[in-house]
């Protein structure tokens, strides 16, 4: 494994491996809950907190966890973890606990949160698993948002309840539909994309000399 | 065990233009000799031909340059009298270069060939005959060339019993067959009966499509008494000629998945072929020359000729007066199987049906459209493959795929790439895709 | 806070992982299935392409065989020497020694110099093209420019120059060997980089016939024979071959006197100057 | 009777557990690949949804009641444990088919969709027999999912997708099409 | 004497009548009557909406699509197609809408003409219906005079339709499910209902795909067999219970089947390829429409029972691979 | 294990680790680990459980006295044996019984608040209303719970103009299309495009008062108080 920076155990989750636009992990709590942006905060700060709790534990504890049960450990700790903000979001802001509904369980089950434990929780120290976790943490929260912005804003014309367009906007209801989350992913993916190929195509041709014939320069 | 009476419809196929009114009624005459003869080796599949001969070394007409190497092989005679100039390479009309014999033509000689023992075939033995006709270096002028001799021996435990001529001629625009048919019939039935003696069989059925009534008067007018001989018009549709279709509208027989004709008891020879082996044990010359239409609005007196095997595209087009202005493209065999030229100097070969001169108008337009899933294709495909599926395949090289979607059934017909809407060239990837899977094979 | 609730939740917990921990336990002891965790450490170090240049189906099937002593980490052409030393380093061997091979064109026959006799259209790759009547090239060994190669080239190592010939940019080919795969006239060898004498054609014509379809063969006048020093080239079926097991011996004067320029000496990438250049530079 | 079909069609294509609940996303990208990886990727979740089915049934009706807030942490951790045995032995059964699932067995075992089940099985106050019904629903409308996800991009690979929608974009614009489709059984054995 | 330049290409160097082009533009063609009915019985609205749902198509595919890619005609069927199967008074912005969505997301990304897997035309459509289920069933009735717009067409961009509820009527569907009122079979066959634009002519569309079909552009098998699925299962289902149930001739009438069946079941591009899987996909489509209509919660089942069934295609080629020749039972006779 | 090749990754492999002596480990690992995680949670159920039995509790209670239209007091009865009941026999788990709640308004019993649902168009379609059996009278419908399409169904709850019709609608209830009703007051309007929805709520209505009738003819013994 190259070793990486701190820096980097922290960047890295943020953008250049984000979990659900890169990675694809933890992608059903990123489509269930995101047609608006407050949801998108609950859930993805819910998991944040989980994520962290649970990375510096098992850092923690690494060294007495047997190989062939950790899975069944990690999944403890999660689930843990996560029956704490599950109560704890009842208990203080019930109308998103209930938006959110049984997704806020299905948090333990977020393959991003166990795929942190097993790649790197497991390997490193508290302070570095730390920094992975908090960085993956708000990658999550950042493309949790994305979506949610894009789906509140087509879907209700508003973002953050606040109306954007005026009382006469005619909401696209398929935004906030199943449809709309798989669909509004997808054409971020799209976006991402044609961002990073088109940063790709110039890197290559930037190497190649002149007289290339001309399609490739198209 | 023929259908009573009319013939199946073939399932499957196209109905491209006939184009044959250029040259059907044109009658067959000699081509004068050209000043030089080229003769690759390899003109029949198989192996290639050893020669035997050296640069410098003076030839006679019909004799023999070059031995067959093996069984599936054939020997080459000189089609001229006249001196080896070289053994080279030189263009071949597969489009590579191959090792060939070139004769200076001598000019002034009467081309008569030397006088030879004619066997009476009648006193020969099966044996003796077949060795005749490997001799006489006899191939399928039906287009693959398959060396004949071969065809005529099958293994013990495939018995043979029905003998099929083809005298479909499905291509469009060729007349070869069909002028051989109208101006040599007994020569037809004579070398049908030769090869019945061979191998032993009694029956025969000849497969005319409808479009040729004066080809199927003469040769039912000239059937033995003697012989079981059925002609039996089939309908006009492109691959009726193909041998496992032929067999099948013929005699309901289908020729199973990578099996041989003789594996339902049929041997099926063109026409010509058959008129040939006559020849051989009329004149006693070997397959030196052969009957070639050279057609299409693109060359300027269309015509069906005798040619000397190895005589120059480019003098054989100088005999029908050369080629119009606006002549584009130039095939060797029907416009549905045979192969562009790039080059007028290769030469004829034993297995070249015909030369078919295209114009620009002509030329099936090149801009493709992406597959829209018509499934004309399929409907198309004599052999029920689906070639849509193996097209997409064959775009991104998928090759095992393709051979497991029976690939190698694929008879390169063309009729997908025909009947293709958006003009994809599904039978020239399916040829890439049997290439490249040989030689993976091999490799 | 009941007490009996905390015992109860104790208890249920406290079951539930004796139960399962004691069936997983068992599950363990019956099925364990061993597989050697290096391999795993080995493949996160190495590069990941999944090329298949060392010969392996793909890194971790290198990794395998890494672990196995079957392949020494050198084999991976993609990994730049510290990363193979981080290989070697953590499996404790050798890193073993590979010289560096890169895709070599056995043709100059671009479109300012070789003839085409005919046009082509339909598939416009070129092992269709080389079917049928080689593209209407006139030279059929020669190449048809339709860049089957760059295509199949997953390094991006290979660029069509304005002549429609394939350049290999040496640093970047991994000589993996998808392009020697790819053409279908058997144009690119792979070569080491310092078998410098290469003979770039592969015409077996000879003298005006092979010049008549391309200003750039070999015309088998066999003055690199005489040129170079004895034996490093021989000519073989009308072809000047040179024979790189005296690669030692080889040296830019032979090249001083083809009339055609089909033989070069190369330093880098192929096709940098016009051959009439380099030429000139020798003598 | 009826009330089991309506759980088990509802579960099926009206409110289908991938198409319409995103339960099992990861599996549902990773394994839709091939048709038959998908087919026996579904069987597979079938299997593990009988069993949580099973489970949530039991532990809800003997050990729950006594310890509520528990519910998630024994839910996962039984299931966990289960699937984690079976997976064992398909490891040692069948090489092949471990190898085919790959990381994602472990991710079955840990996926959404089955803890999901469990959680909508226990708010809905299921009984055995519903619940039986709600998981095989559950697991045919994962498959049924699976398997056209799997078809549809098998064909596209054959297709020239362009550069930019290639990967995972283009399979959530298919999903996303795959649920504007399924919203044709909106309301089926609805209140008319 | 010799040509001034060769050509060579591969064989057959011979090409059939049709290209793509040709079919593509011929269907346009047929549709002439169809959106001339519309329009005599909807007025210059039909023009309206179909334009918007043209234009949307038509630029996304300019836009994002392949060079040239315009001039093989399908982004024209795409547009009309999807313009027919709106409701006359619809915003012509969401028409709009329609067309970039069905292009874009229905085609383009698949990689354009001839790859995508579901119907572009339908895929719009089903996103306008879950986006804007209100306006989408809207259906606007008779005006006072012809040359009036129905309905709201000229709304401001991602603003509201003004809905005058007085103004609008309900499809024989509609009445059927939700208020177990029949409509008479002939004023089906005429016309004279209410509907999206392409649901009031389908004896013309009838006769358009007649001609389709003997030209060979379109696959007959596939509306027969959704014509007998329906017939047959909606039949039987009225012998059971005449109450419940409506008849076989009312539901081949109603609503898109007619224009779904012949123009968009039919779309080479998302149907299979062989013809045993035609009967396959028809019969599944018809089963569809029918569950659907009668159990589902939404009146119409055309469009779902088409998108759903188009998923299926990959599926169904798979099984309905022909049977190669040589490779049957049919043996030697000995 | 688990950290074996992220510090020693050198040298000669691991021996397989044929884990017999490991057993008791592996349990004491999940054992321990289940403990400690009860022992947990205990303590946080124990610290959040008022405050959310609390807050759902309110939220019933708010549901009832919308409905009811503000009683003083209600009272939760049980329907039980085909009664309404204060109290339950010993022995049956109240949570499994279904409760009415009667309020009143100055020890006047006003009516009866009803939970009941019903599959609509998405999904089951939980409410509760208000419902004066003495004249027969919806007092007034709440929905407590419906996953119904936003912007369409979910006008069902959102959409004031249909609430409110139900406030004094005497059952049987009978949707009608907007704007065709004859205005009698057993009818009401349904939402255009929501159709399903709103006949959905109009059913569970009618059913709940189908199902309960008898025992809500009166208010009987159960107001005497
Ligand atoms: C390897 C090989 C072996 C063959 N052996 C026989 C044979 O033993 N008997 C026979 O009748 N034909 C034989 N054939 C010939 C084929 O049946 C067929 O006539 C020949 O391939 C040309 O067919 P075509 O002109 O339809 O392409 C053989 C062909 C090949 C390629
Ligand atoms: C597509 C296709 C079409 C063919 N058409 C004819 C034809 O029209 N006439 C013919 O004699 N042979 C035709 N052949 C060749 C026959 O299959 C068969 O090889 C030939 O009749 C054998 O006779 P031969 O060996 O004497 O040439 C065709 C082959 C193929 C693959
Ligand atoms: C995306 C979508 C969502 C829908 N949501 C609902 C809904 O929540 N409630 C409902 O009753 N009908 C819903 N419908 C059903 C239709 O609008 C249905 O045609 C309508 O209920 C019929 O009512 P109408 O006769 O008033 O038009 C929905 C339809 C679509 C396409
Ligand atoms: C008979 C026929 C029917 C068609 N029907 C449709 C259709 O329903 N929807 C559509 O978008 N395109 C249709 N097209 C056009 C074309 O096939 C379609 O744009 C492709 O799906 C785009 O890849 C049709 C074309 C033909 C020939
Ligand atoms: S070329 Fe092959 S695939 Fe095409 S029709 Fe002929 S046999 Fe069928
Ligand atoms: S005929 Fe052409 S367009 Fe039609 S399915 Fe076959 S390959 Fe595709
Ligand atoms: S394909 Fe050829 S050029 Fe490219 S990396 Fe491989 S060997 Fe080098
Ligand atoms: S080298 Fe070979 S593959 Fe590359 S362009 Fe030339 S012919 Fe094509
Ligand atoms: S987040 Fe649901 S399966 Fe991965």
């Amino acid at each position: 494994m190259r070793e990486t920076t701190p820096q980097q155990d922290l960047l890295r989750g943020i953008w250049r491996e984000n979990p659900v636009l890169i990675q694809m992990l933890g992608l059903c709590p990123a489509l269930a809950v995101t047609n608006t942006v407050a949801n998108s905060i609950a859930m993805g700060l819910a998991t944040f907190f989980v994520l962290c709790g649970s990375s510096v534990l098992v850092s923690l504890l690494k060294r007495f966890i047997p190989h062939e049960v950790r899975i069944s450990t990690y999944i403890l700790i999660i689930a843990s973890f996560v029956t704490v903000a599950d109560m704890t979001l009842e208990a203080l802001v019930p109308v998103i606990h209930k938006a959110l509904g049984a997704f806020i369980p299905l948090i333990v089950v977020n393959c991003m949160i166990l795929g942190r434990q097993e790649a790197f929780a497991a390997k490193r120290s508290v302070g570095r698993s730390l920094l992975d976790a908090a960085g993956t943490g708000v990658g999550f929260i950042i493309a949790l948002l994305m979506l949610g912005a894009v789906r509140e804003v087509i879907g209700y014309g508003t973002f953050l309840g606040i109306s954007l367009f005026g009382p006469s906007y005619e909401p696209w209801v398929v935004m906030i539909l199943p449809p709309g989350g798989f669909l509004t992913l997808g054409f971020l993916l799209l976006g991402l994309n044609w961002v990073r190929r088109h940063r790709e195509k110039r890197a290559t041709l930037g190497e190649w000399p002149e007289g290339v014939r001309k399609e490739e320069a198209a | 065990m023929a259908r009573a009476s009319g013939a199946v419809q073939l399932a499957g196929g196209v109905h491209p233009p006939e184009l044959k009114a250029l040259t059907e009624a044109v009658q067959i005459r000699r081509m004068p000799f050209p000043d030089e003869i080229v003769l690759p080796l390899r003109q029949h599949a198989g192996k290639p031909a050893m020669v035997i001969v050296r640069k410098g070394n003076r030839v006679e007409r019909g004799d023999k340059i070059a031995e067959a190497d093996g069984f599936v092989s054939s020997p080459i005679h000189a089609s001229a009298s006249g001196t080896i100039t070289d053994i080279s390479l030189w263009p071949h009309p597969d489009g590579s270069y191959a090792e060939a014999v070139r004769i200076a033509v001598e000019p002034f000689s009467a081309q008569a060939a030397r006088p030879r023992l004619v066997p009476d075939w009648r006193g020969l033995s099966p044996e003796q005959i077949i060795q005749a006709i490997q001799d006489a270096g006899v191939v399928g002028l039906g287009g693959a060339a398959f060396p004949t001799h071969v065809k005529l021996s099958p293994p013990k435990e495939k018995p043979i019993d029905t003998i099929v001529l083809n005298g479909c001629e499905c291509e469009p625009y060729l007349t070869t067959d069909h002028r051989t048919m109208v101006e040599y019939p007994e020569r037809v039935h004579l070398g049908l009966r030769i090869m019945m003696r061979c191998i032993g069989v009694t029956r025969a059925i000849v497969g005319i499509e409808r479009n040729k009534p004066d080809a199927i008067a003469a040769i039912t007018a000239t059937v033995p008494g003697d012989l079981d001989v059925t002609v039996q018009p089939v309908t006009v549709k492109y691959p009726q000629g193909a041998e496992k279709m032929l067999i099948d509208t013929l005699l309901g027989r289908r020729v199973p998945s990578g099996k041989l004709p003789m594996d339902v008891g049929v041997i099926v020879q063109n026409v010509a072929s058959v008129a040939t082996i006559a020849e051989v044990f009329e004149s006693g010359l070997p397959l030196i020359e052969r009957i070639v239409t050279v057609t299409g609005r693109g060359v300027k007196n269309p015509a069906n000729l005798i040619v000397p095997v190895g005589t120059k595209l480019r003098d054989l087009l100088n005999a029908c007066g050369g080629v119009t202005e606006d002549a584009y493209e130039i095939v060797f065999g029907g416009p549905m199987m045979g192969t562009a030229q790039a080059n007028l100097d290769v030469p004829l070969l034993k297995g070249t049906t015909g030369v078919v001169v295209l114009t620009e108008a002509d030329c099936k337009s090149k801009d493709t459209h992406p597959c829209i899933r018509c499934g004309h294709c399929l409907d198309a495909c004599p052999v029920f493959l689906n070639p849509q599926l193996l097209g997409r395949l064959a775009m991104v090289a998928r090759y095992e795929e393709m051979e497991a979607n029976h690939l190698m059934d694929c008879m390169l017909c063309g009729c997908c790439s025909f009947a293709c809407p958006s003009n994809i060239p599904l039978s020239q990837l399916f040829a890439l895709a049997k290439n490249a899977l040989r030689t993976r094979q091999a490799a | 806070m009941s007490f009996a609730a905390v015992i109860t939740s104790a208890l249920i917990l406290g079951g539930i992982g004796l139960t399962f921990g004691t069936l997983i336990a068992l599950a363990n002891r019956r099925l364990f299935v061993w597989e050697d965790p290096r391999i795993d450490g080995v493949s996160e170090l190495l590069p990941g392409t999944n090329c298949g240049a060392c010969g392996f189906a793909g890194c971790r099937a290198f990794a395998e065989g890494l672990i196995a002593r079957r392949a020494q980490p050198a084999e991976c052409t993609v990994m730049g020497s510290d990363d193979v030393a981080d290989v070697a380093d953590y499996m404790e061997v050798e890193a073993g020694e590979v010289t560096r091979r890169v895709a070599r064109l056995l043709c100059a026959g671009g479109c300012d110099v070789a003839v085409q006799q005919a046009d082509y259209l339909g598939l416009q790759t070129c092992a269709a093209a080389a079917a049928v009547a080689s593209g209407g090239k006139g030279c059929t060994w020669g190449c048809t420019g339709l860049a089957d190669c760059r295509d199949v080239c997953d390094l991006d190592a290979i660029y069509m120059n304005e002549y429609d010939l394939p350049v290999v940019i040496p640093d970047r080919c991994t000589a993996c060997g998808d392009c020697v795969e790819a053409c279908p006239v058997d144009l690119f060898v792979l070569m080491p980089l310092d078998h410098k004498l290469l003979v770039q054609c592969k015409s077996l014509l000879e003298g005006d016939e092979a010049e008549a379809l391309c200003s750039v063969a070999c015309n088998a006048c066999e003055r690199c024979v005489l040129d170079a020093a004895p034996g490093v080239i021989e000519m073989v079926n009308g072809l000047a071959v040179v024979d790189y097991s005296k690669n030692d011996l080889a040296a830019p004067e032979a090249i001083a006197r083809c009339p055609t320029g089909a033989i070069v000496w190369c330093e880098g990438a192929q096709f940098q100057s016009k051959p009439g250049l380099v030429r000139s530079a020798v003598s | 009777m009826g009330d089991l079909l309506w759980i088990l069609v509802s579960a099926m294509v009206v409110n289908n557990f991938t198409l319409f609940y995103f339960l099992g996303l990861c599996p549902f990208m990773g394994v839709s690949a091939r048709v038959d990886t998908a087919l026996r990727m579904g069987a597979a979740n079938i299997f593990v949804l009988i069993l949580t089915s099973l489970c949530a049934w039991f532990l809800n009706t003997f050990i729950l009641p006594y310890a509520p807030f528990l519910r998630l942490i024994s839910f996962i951790v039984v299931i966990a444990s289960l699937v984690q045995i079976v997976e064992m032995v398909i490891k040692k059964v069948s090489p092949a088919l471990f190898r085919q699932m790959g990381i994602y067995l472990p991710l079955i075992t840990t996926n959404c969709a089955i803890l999901g089940l469990a959680i909508f099985q226990t708010n809905r106050g299921y009984g055995f027999l519903q619940g039986m019904a709600f998981a095989v629903g559950a697991g045919l409308g994962l498959t049924l999912a699976l398997v056209l996800m799997a078809s549809i991009r098998e064909n596209t690979e054959l297709a020239d997708i362009p550069e930019v929608a290639k990967g995972t974009a283009l399979i959530f614009i298919i999903a996303g099409s795959l649920s504007l489709a399924f919203m044709g059984f909106a309301g089926m054995l609805s209140a008319t | 004497m010799t040509p001034a330049r060769l050509l060579v290409t591969a064989s057959p160097h011979l090409g059939g009548a049709d290209s793509t082009p040709t079919i593509m533009w011929s269907v346009v063609g047929s549709l002439v009557p169809v959106v001339a009915v519309a329009t005599y019985y909807f007025g210059p609205s039909a023009l309206l909406v179909i334009a918007a749902a043209s234009a949307g198509g038509v630029l996304t595919e300019t836009w994002f699509g392949p060079k040239g890619a315009l001039r093989d005609g399908s982004a024209a069927i795409t547009g009309i197609l999807l313009g027919l199967t709106l409701p006359a008074g619809l915003p012509l912005w969401m028409a709009f809408v329609g067309g970039v969505f069905g292009i874009g997301f229905g085609k383009l990304v698949f990689g354009g003409l001839g790859q995508n897997i579901f119907n572009p035309a339908l895929l719009g459509r089903a996103f306008l219906q879950s986006a804007f289920p209100v306006a989408m069933t809207t259906w606007p009735t008779a005006a006072p005079h012809w040359s009036d717009l129905r309905g709201d067409n000229l709304a401001i961009p991602l603003m509201s339709p003004e809905v005058v509820d007085a103004m609008t009527g309900a499809t024989p569907l509609g009445l059927m499910k939700f208020e177990q009122i029949g409509t008479q079979v002939s004023a089906l066959i005429m016309g004279s209902v209410g509907g999206s634009l392409g649901e009031t002519s389908a004896l013309v569309v009838l006769g358009c795909g007649a001609y389709l079909a003997a030209r060979k552009h379109l696959n007959w098998r596939i509306p027969a067999s959704i014509f007998a699925t329906v017939a047959v299962l909606s039949g039987s289902l009225h012998l059971l219970d005449a109450a419940r149930y409506p008849g076989a001739m009312f539901m081949l009438f109603s609503g898109g089947l007619m224009l779904g069946a012949i123009y968009m079941a039919t779309d080479m591009v998302t149907s299979p390829v062989t013809n045993k899987g035609c009967w396959v996909f028809g019969f599944g489509i018809g089963f569809l429409v029918v569950v659907i209509r009668l159990w589902g919660g939404l009146a119409e089942g055309v469009m779902y029972g088409i998108l759903l069934m188009n998923a299926l295609v990959p599926f169904i080629n798979r099984a309905t691979q022909p049977r190669v020749f040589g490779t049957d039972t049919k043996q030697v006779v000995t | 294990m688990s950290d074996a090749h992220a510090g020693s990754g050198k040298g000669s492999p691991p021996p397989p680790a044929r884990a017999e002596a490991r057993s008791l480990r592996l349990l004491g690992t999940l054992a321990g680990g289940g403990l400690v995680a009860g022992l947990i949670l205990v303590f946080v159920y124990e610290a959040t459980q008022p405050t959310i039995r609390a807050y759902k509790a309110e939220v019933l209670r708010q549901a009832i006295y919308e409905v009811l239209k503000a009683p003083d007091r209600y009272d939760t009865l049980f329907v039980y044996d085909g009664r309404l009941t204060l109290e339950l026999p010993d022995g049956v788990d109240s949570d499994d019984v279904e409760r009415v709640y009667l309020g009143y308004v100055e020890r006047e019993p006003v009516g009866f608040a009803i939970a009941a649902g019903k599959p609509g168009f998405q999904d089951i379609i939980r409410i509760i209303f208000g419902y004066d059996a003495a004249t027969n009278t919806i007092l007034g419908m709440k929905v407590l719970e419906s996953k119904e399409t936003p912007g369409l169904g979910d006008k069902i709850e959102k959409d004031m103009a249909f609430v409110t019709q139900f406030d004094g609608a005497q059952p049987e209830l009978i949707g009608v299309k907007r704007g065709k009703g004859t205005g009698d007051s057993d009818e009401i309007d349904m939402i255009t495009g929501a159709t399903i929805s709103s006949r959905t709520v109009i059913q569970i209505i009618n059913e709940a008062l189908e199902r309960l009738g008898p025992m809500l003819e009166t208010y009987g013994e159960v107001a005497k108080r």
